[in-house]
């Protein structure tokens, strides 16, 4: 690293702006790299902004991503670059110079404000592609209502030139004249989040997508369930409007299909399926959803349930079959599908035919591989490997998101996460790092009575158009305390900003209320404002004029000038009570404790030390390298034994890190920045001071009490059979396999995601080996997503016979003379046969590891109810826990795979090096506090948090409360419940909101 | 104050994460609703004291709107809107204790998606307390 | 592919369903192309495609179609044929033994018993192919005399005109355009209905005797549903299903269609002009008087 | 034919089929015949059937079945099934099977194994001598031939069944239809 570093610009280009590129953007950016997010389309957001709900948990989509596109909008480290595409590398890692070509937007991002006038006066109309044709755009648009950046642009295709929002424009930011443009960047490595683009299901003519209108796609019906889609959220079906009473999905549309040559699966649509499926009943639950499938693959971490919630608790139906074809009815334009059950031709009318389609390369990547000398893989996705499962071919160029494998959003977001610790050169020194804005000197306040200056926006004609400016503003300048009322035409502008602070400072103002827009958005501008002018940015308070008044009230100026009034008043009383809040801050020990030594653990404490951390590695048993040490093949070309000893080799020689093995944790207190742990190993027991804990502490191999194992030698699990090909021990000419033995029972509810996997790869070596011997694999569905259907595919074309079977026909294993006796149904020739195999191999479940309840308890974080560590978001990023500074990676978290666990553990790496990286960990200053002398120790407050925040202690004799301020994330939740009113919250505290309830309240 | 033209004042404390936002949607999306609410922001809707709830009603608002994320799990700190669904259930007996019908309190689930939604409860805020009137307390105050 | 030399020359194939029971498909055919400009030129000691012979054996239909083959390269013709079935056996050969030499070289083996060799040299093609692709519809609509407007008919394709795709190819098979254009260019108007590329079960109609009519029946209802006047059909084996056996239909499932089934060509020729008696109309057991009155013909 | 199509899988129903009733041979028998190439790629998504117009109508055709039962080896079922037969060869199941799976082709192989088993049904004696005979698969009439004349269609050229006899000489085939035909 020390010899690159010359060249090394602290510079990372992040091309595709989907949840993936955002992600990797705003964690790059934490860690003070300059970060350019570069995009082809008008906004960034990409996919996720489309959908509606989003499985596992069914938040709204659009408001996990909002949170994020805010966070890019105010980040200082982030420029985002839209309508831009690569024309051109050169360099090498570390030292890339790209050319990119900005097409002209005809807007200026600058100056649009998305006062939006300019969309009222465009005659143009045209199909709007964001809501998948369903309605209409105007030529000049923005793509979606939350959209970033918050400019319009102009369509050119459509556009008329006709001048009429050149006209209105208020602010001259369009320019029908605008050319594209070519800038030159510097970057140190590049990331490649280019995503997906949806299959056409045009090309599968048989369901007739484009010629029956009530065939819809899957993008589509999100955005018909949307709430700001084509129908506001109501169920409709495109051709009459009319409600459907019966919606059928059809699975694996341009997936799964070799005549299409896209055989493999898209990992995502049998989920987003049900998920779908659910949103229609809980609109309406006199619909009814039919999914067609061939296998149903919910293995991600407690997506079975989802599954089975979806059958049990929803009444959606399931049905076994690939529909044929799609046909309509001339009169009703209902559709009749055909499928078939139990080997019976069926037909069924159906009222909305959804086509789950799959997920194709992003368009025109080939052209941006050759540009960038990438390989990309046979379907057109990103190539990577087993054991580098970020990395791209060439070096200095990663990729993450569906890009490098059709994924899910928290699978998405993990790499994203993960792409960040290889791509930044995390450096403890702070010159590195691209300062993020410096904060001035603040003054000091306590002498000062509140001086209140109120600064009132305009916003164009947005608020001014409704509301009395002059008239608002002469009542401002009544109210107590107010000593300067300023209008602006735009407040937000640059020029308007620094016009405020020079007040500030000129008038020594010491409170600041804007009335302007919502500061969900823009409060972190008027911020800035505030440390430059040398105030405390907790002395800003924002009424909300624009979107919860002016826009609200159009028709009744008079009526919104009142609550105009009313808002600012309540603002300024807020105001009044305002008082600086300092941003406590934890020392943080630079070292990390990482249990478990394993893949997952020994990748993260690589990659830690890697960025110049200390770290602890304990493992329980002798040895490194858990699971992997039985792992002899995958599903690739790498050879894991070879890989293995060289992560061992590599840990081991690490002087970064320290190896306790035979060693296991006994207690664990502190909090982030700053944990202490006391470990016990033969020689004794050892303390150790750390800022994070990585918990991978992987999991167990379920011991089956099935099918005679344990009984009859003849018997064994997937892994001891992949142990006798390795030791070239194996030598029986037939074989049966059974799968999902201990996993998707009533017991262990959860799919272990790897077992099909397992199943088919050593299903190929044993044709390998031996080609005339035969293979039977028994399964409930065969879970090979992504890639792994190569596999499956080369199985059965070995001749590899599976055969399905139903928890009601379930095979039956037993003994006869010594000779093993297998009976199953075979459910398409519908009858019962023998087999007399040789070996009998099971597919144990893969299951959480028992310790993970101590570490629960000792740490108060939650487990699943299987028993793996849950993390804070599962819809979301994998690796983090509610308790700051503790994260999780790999069997740990759930059954996964080894590319998985690498980067699981990469990203747990990243998250850890975050905090690690600061020498003092800054917090957020809206922490509870607590009044000792009001505190009577009941404890309630302490059982209400969340986030473990809230600890008692002694106190002369008496057990008082106090926050860990390090853990506290200001939900107010223990303040609302403390019988003596000892809790208060900084800048929403108990007489602040009195006070605004006062002023809201007087006539 | 003549029941006719009886304009309800309503106190909307709304979190920073779901229904704030969904307010926000409304204006972007600009569907009209009655201008009779004052939003609060505050972070979660289980911020919410319930001494909040009793002031606003003891100084004369009409109704009370707390809007929080959709269970089971919109909410940015996990349950909070499930511990204000719970505060709320209480006060409302409490209030009903008072004198004060419980319809004066209202907890909705809005999202930041759902601007449409958060402007159909405000309307339906408003026609029922028309209906119900202005609120029992402020007559009394009044009457002193 | 053979040269054409700017004229339109094929050999015509009949094979032998048509000889046997459907000459009314032939006759339309060679009226409605000499008014085309297409030569058609008789294809000697032609024998059968091969294609009723596949069960029984795969190579000996890969004989029956070679040998065809190897005829009209002797001729220098590229084939046109009437039959989908014989279409698709011919064309299927023709690929294959282009494109595989070994199986090339085994069948060659066999021909040469009789002087015979497979070299590749021609086409093979579809009388709607030949019609689409070498005459063209700009053609067509300028010799249409007498637009067939206000008629209402609806189309069958037939299954092996369109699949296997891998073979036939010049059309979808999920969504046939072709002779939906050409009707189209007569002025009639075609109806899409339900089910419209299922098989009319006529290959099944030597083993089993039910399920062909049912499937036939089946098509005949959606036909009638959507009020089609008329049926337009291009194989011999599917206008046998729908007008041999519409009576007999009609009885078995107590139903009544009433609807004409043309071949194609006799639906072209009237527009282009001709009579019904000259383009085969008597041989129709579903008379299509209504359709013809409609038209303006009396009385055929 | 009337019963016919209600095939032997009903009666089979009860009992188990023995390990010994299955030839895990046969499946690779034929993936080394044209059209049989990708058999085992089947993954019995059932698109074959649900789209079978036989199907549809028949109580015992099934493709997806037929396919199956090729894949486990029960190759004397399949040979002796009297529905194997009833396929239309429409060709529907081949141009949609997402495996690529050429069901109809695959059908043709298992129908030239019964025929090379013995098992002909008469239809298809009938067609085969008649195009040993003359080259045409039916025998057409005189009254037709000149009926041809009479509408103004030209002569029917005549077939060359000689050339064909030598052509054919050497399929193994033709010796067993001419003995069966006897
Ligand atoms: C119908 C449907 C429903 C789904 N539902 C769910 C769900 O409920 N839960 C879930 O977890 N997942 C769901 N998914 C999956 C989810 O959409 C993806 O996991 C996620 O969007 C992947 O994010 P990404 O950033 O990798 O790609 P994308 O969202 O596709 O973003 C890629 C971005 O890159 C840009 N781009 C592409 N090429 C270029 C280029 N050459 N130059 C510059 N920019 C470029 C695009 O404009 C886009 O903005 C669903 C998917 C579909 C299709
Ligand atoms: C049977 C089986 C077959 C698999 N086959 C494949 C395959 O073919 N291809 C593929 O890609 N993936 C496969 N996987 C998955 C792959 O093995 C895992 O993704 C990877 O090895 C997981 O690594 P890990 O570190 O998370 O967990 P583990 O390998 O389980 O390692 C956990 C480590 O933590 C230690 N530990 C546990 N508790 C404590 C404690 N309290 N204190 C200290 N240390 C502790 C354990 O001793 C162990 O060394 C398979 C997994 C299994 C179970
Ligand atoms: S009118 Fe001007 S400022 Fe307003 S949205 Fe349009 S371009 Fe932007
Ligand atoms: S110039 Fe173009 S974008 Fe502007 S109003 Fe006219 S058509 Fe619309
Ligand atoms: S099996 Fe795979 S490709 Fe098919 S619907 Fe499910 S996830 Fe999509
Ligand atoms: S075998 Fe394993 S991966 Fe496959 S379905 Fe069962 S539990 Fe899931
Ligand atoms: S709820 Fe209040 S009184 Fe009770 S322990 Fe917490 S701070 Fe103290
Ligand atoms: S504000 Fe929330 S996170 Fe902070 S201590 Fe109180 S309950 Fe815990
Ligand atoms: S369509 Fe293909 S894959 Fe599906 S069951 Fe039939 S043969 Fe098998
Ligand atoms: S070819 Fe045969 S099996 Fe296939 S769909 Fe047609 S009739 Fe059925």
């Amino acid at each position: 690293m020390t010899n690159m570093e010359k060249n090394v610009h602290s510079s990372v280009l992040v091309v595709g702006g989907g949840i993936a590129g955002i992600q990797a953007s705003l964690e790059l950016a934490d860690l003070g790299h300059k970060v350019y997010l570069l995009d082809e389309s008008t906004s960034i957001g990409g996919s996720m902004a489309q959908l509606d709900k989003i499985f596992p948990i069914n938040d709204c989509s659009i408001c996990t991503l909002m949170d994020k596109l805010t966070q890019v909008s105010q980040h200082p480290n982030i420029k985002v670059l839209t309508n831009a595409e690569i024309e051109g590398l050169q360099g090498e890692a570390g030292d890339f110079e790209v050319t990119v070509l900005r097409r002209a937007r005809y807007v200026d991002e600058e100056k649009c404000n998305g006062c939006g006038a300019c969309v009222e006066k465009c005659p143009v109309e045209v199909p709007d592609e964001f809501n998948m044709r369903l309605s209409k755009r105007k030529s000049i648009y923005i793509k979606y209502p939350q959209a970033f950046p918050v400019t319009y642009a102009i369509d050119m295709n459509s556009c008329t030139k006709c001048g009429a929002c050149v006209e209105v424009c208020e602010y001259d930011a369009i320019n029908l004249n605008e050319t594209e443009k070519r800038l030159t960047l510097k970057v140190s490595s590049i990331v490649l989040a280019l995503g997906f683009s949806p299959f056409d299901p045009k090309l599968k003519t048989e369901y007739g997508y484009g010629r029956f209108p009530n065939v819809v796609n899957s993008l589509e019906f999100e955005r018909i369930l949307s709430d700001y889609g084509p129908y506001n959220g109501t169920l409709l079906r495109p051709y009459d409007q009319r409600i459907p009473r019966k919606i059928a999905f059809i699975q694996c549309v341009g997936s799964r299909d070799a005549q299409l040559g896209n055989i493999y699966c898209s990992s995502v649509c049998c989920m987003y399926a049900i998920k779908e499926a659910i949103a229609a009943k809980e609109r309406d639950p006199t619909v009814q959803c039919t999914i067609f499938y061939m296998d149903i693959r919910t293995s991600g971490k407690d997506y079975e349930l989802y599954y089975e919630q979806a059958k049990k608790k929803y009444g959606v139906r399931f049905v076994r079959s690939r529909v044929a074809s799609v046909d309509e009815a001339p009169d009703t334009h209902n559709l009749l599908l055909k499928y078939v059950v139990d080997e019976e031709p069926r037909t069924e009318e159906f009222d909305l035919v959804v086509l789950s389609t799959g997920m194709c390369p992003p368009k025109n990547v080939e052209r941006l591989a050759k540009i960038l000398g990438i390989n990309l893989n046979k379907y057109g996705f990103c190539m990577t490997k087993t054991f580098s499962p970020i990395e791209t071919s060439k070096p200095g160029i990663f990729v993450c998101g569906a890009f490098a494998r059709p994924k899910d959003i928290p699978e998405t977001v993990t790499q994203a996460s993960g792409v960040v610790i290889k791509t930044a050169r995390i450096n403890t020194s702070e010159s590195c790092k691209q300062a993020p804005v410096q904060p001035q000197v603040e003054r000091d306040l306590s002498q000062e009575e509140p001086r209140i200056g109120v600064f009132l926006c305009h916003c164009g004609v947005n608020i001014s158009n409704v509301v009395n400016m002059n008239e608002l503003a002469e009542y401002a300048g009544k109210l107590p305390n107010v000593v300067l009322v300023e209008h602006f035409l735009y407040a937000c502008s640059r020029h308007s900003r620094n016009k405020i602070a020079e007040k500030i400072r000129e008038q020594g103002l010491n409170r600041i209320v804007i009335g302007g827009c919502t500061p969900r958005t823009h409060e972190d501008l008027f911020l800035e404002v505030m440390q430059e002018a040398g105030l405390n940015v907790y002395l800003l308070e924002i009424a909300n004029l624009r979107e919860q008044c002016a826009w609200t009230h159009l028709e009744q100026p008079e009526k919104a000038t009142e609550k105009a009034k009313s808002l600012v008043q309540l603002a300024v009383a807020k105001a009044k009570l305002l008082t600086p809040v300092l941003k406590p801050a934890v020392d943080v020990i630079p070292t990390a404790l990482v249990v478990g030594g394993g893949l997952a653990g020994m990748t993260a404490a690589l990659e830690l030390a890697n960025q110049g951390f200390e770290v602890h590695l304990v493992e329980k048993s002798g040895e490194l390298g858990g699971h992997l040490r039985n792992i002899h093949y995958v599903l690739g070309e790498e050879n894991p034994q070879e890989e293995l000893k060289h992560i061992i080799s590599k840990v081991s020689s690490s002087p970064n890190i320290h190896v306790y093995l035979n060693s296991e944790v006994v207690a664990i207190s502190g909090h982030v920045g700053n944990f202490q742990t006391l470990l016990k190993h033969k020689d004794g027991a050892k303390e150790i001071r750390h800022g994070v804990v990585i918990l991978a502490t992987g999991a167990l191999e379920y011991n089956p009490t099935e099918y005679l194992y344990g009984q009859s030698s003849k018997v064994i699990t997937q892994r001891e059979l992949e142990q006798k090909l390795a030791k070239g021990e194996f030598n029986a000419k037939s074989v049966v396999m059974i799968q999902c033995v201990g996993a998707r029972t009533n017991d262990n509810p959860n799919c272990s995601r790897i077992c099909c996997g397992h199943s088919v790869k050593n299903a190929l070596k044993i044709k390998e080996l031996s080609p005339e011997t035969e293979v039977y694999v028994f399964y409930k569905d065969i879970r090979t997503f992504g890639f792994y259907e190569d596999y499956y595919r080369k199985a059965s074309e070995k001749g590899v016979t599976f055969i399905c079977y139903e928890d009601e026909h379930k095979p039956s294993v037993s003994l006869e003379h010594g000779e093993l006796k297998v009976v199953a149904w075979e459910p398409v020739v519908k009858q019962w046969f023998s087999l007399q195999p040789d070996l009998v191999v099971l597919n144990a479940a893969t299951v959480a590891n028992t310790d993970n309840r101590n570490f629960a308890e000792m740490l108060g974080i939650p487990l699943t109810q299987d028993g793996f560590f849950l993390e804070t978001k599962m819809e979301l990023s994998h690796v983090d826990t509610p308790r700051a500074g503790v994260f999780i990676c790999g069997l740990a978290h759930s059954p996964k795979f080894i590319e998985e666990t690498i980067t699981q553990a990469y990203a747990a790496a990243a998250h850890a090096a975050e905090i690690l990286s600061k020498s003092r960990l800054e917090i957020e200053g809206t922490v509870a506090v607590i009044n000792e002398d009001l505190c009577s120790g009941c404890r309630i407050c302490e059982n209400l948090c969340e986030y473990g925040a809230i600890k008692m202690r002694e106190e002369n004799e008496r057990l008082v409360a106090y926050v860990v301020e390090a853990l506290c994330k200001s939900c107010g939740v223990c303040g609302a419940a403390c019988p003596t009113n000892a809790i208060n919250l900084n800048y929403f505290t108990t007489e602040q909101i009195l006070a605004q309830i006062k002023a809201a309240l007087v006539e | 104050m003549e029941p006719g033209n009886f304009e309800p004042k309503i106190i909307g404390f709304l979190c920073n994460w779901c229904a704030y936002a969904g307010a926000d949607l409304a204006g972007i999306s600009r569907i009209q609703y009655p201008p009779n609410i004052r939003i609060i922001r505050v972070m979660c809707s289980g911020r919410v004291d319930p001494l909040f709830v009793l002031e606003a009603l003891k100084n004369g608002a009409d109704g009370v709107l707390i809007g929080g994320c959709h269970p089971p799990s919109d909410c940015h700190y996990l349950s909070g809107n499930f511990k204000a669904w719970r505060r709320t259930l209480l006060l409302k007996r409490v209030l009903a204790q008072f004198g004060i019908e419980p319809e004066r309190l209202r907890i909705e689930w809005i999202s930041a998606s759902e601007g449409d939604k958060f402007a159909r409860v405000v309307k339906e805020m408003v026609e029922e307390l028309k209906k119900l009137g202005p609120n029992p307390l402020k007559l009394t105050e009044e009457a002193k | 592919m053979a040269e054409t030399q700017g004229e339109i020359k094929y050999l015509i194939f009949l094979g032998c369903a048509i000889p046997y029971r459907v000459s009314a498909y032939e006759l339309s055919t060679r009226k409605v192309m000499e008014k085309l400009g297409v030569k058609l030129e008789e294809m000697p000691e032609f024998n059968c495609c091969g294609v009723p012979m596949d069960p029984i054996s795969h190579e000996m239909m890969l004989l029956l179609a070679a040998r065809n083959l190897c005829m009209a390269e002797r001729k220098g013709l590229n084939i046109m044929a009437l039959c989908p079935g014989c279409t698709g056996a011919l064309k299927k050969v023709n690929t294959m033994l282009k494109n595989d030499k070994n199986l090339r070289e085994e069948i060659n083996k066999h021909l040469k018993e009789d002087g015979l060799e497979f070299k590749g040299t021609i086409d093979v093609k579809h009388l709607i192919q030949v019609l689409n692709e070498d005459v063209g519809l700009e053609k067509i609509k300028t010799l249409v005399k007498k637009p067939l407007k206000g008629i209402k008919v609806a189309e069958h394709n037939g299954c092996h005109v369109l699949r296997p795709k891998e073979y036939m190819g010049f059309d979808d098979p999920e969504d046939p355009k072709i002779l939906k254009t050409l009707i189209e260019v007569t002025g009639a108007e075609c109806l899409d209905y339900m089910d419209e590329s299922q098989c009319c079960g006529a290959p099944v109609a030597g083993v089993n005797d039910r399920i062909p009519l049912q499937l036939t029946k089946e098509k005949l209802a959606h036909i009638r549903d959507v009020g089609a006047q008329a049926l337009i059909t291009i194989c011999p084996f599917c206008h046998m299903m729908f007008d041999t056996n519409q009576i007999r239909i009609e009885r078995m499932f107590n139903e009544k269609f009433g609807i004409p089934t043309l071949h194609y060509p006799q639906l072209l020729g009237l527009a282009l002009g001709m009579p019904p008696e000259e383009l085969g109309f008597r041989e129709l057991r579903v008379k299509p008087t209504e359709l013809l009155k409609q038209l303006g013909f009396q009385g055929s | 034919m009337n019963e016919q199509d209600k095939s032997g899988q009903e009666k089979m129903g009860k009992q188990i089929i023995k390990a010994s009733e299955l030839d895990p041979k046969f499946k690779y028998e034929i993936t080394q015949m044209h059209g049989g190439e990708k058999l085992l790629m089947c993954f019995q998504c059932g698109t074959c059937t649900s789209d079978c117009p036989v199907a549809r109508y028949s109580d015992s055709y099934r493709p997806r079945q037929l396919i199956r039962m090729t894949q486990l080896g029960l190759k004397e079922r399949i040979l002796k099934s009297e529905t194997l037969w009833l396929c239309a060869a429409c060709f529907t199941c081949t141009d949609r099977c997402p495996q690529g799976v050429k069901v109809a082709d695959v059908i043709r192989i298992l129908k030239n194994l019964a025929i090379k088993e013995g098992y002909v049904p008469p239809v298809f004696k009938e067609l085969a001598s008649s195009i040993l005979d003359n080259g045409y698969a039916y025998r057409i009439p005189e009254l037709r031939i000149k009926k041809r004349e009479q509408i103004g269609l030209p002569p029917l050229p005549k077939g060359n069944p000689e050339s064909l006899a030598k052509i054919l000489h050497g399929i193994e085939l033709k010796k067993l239809l001419e003995k069966r035909g006897e």
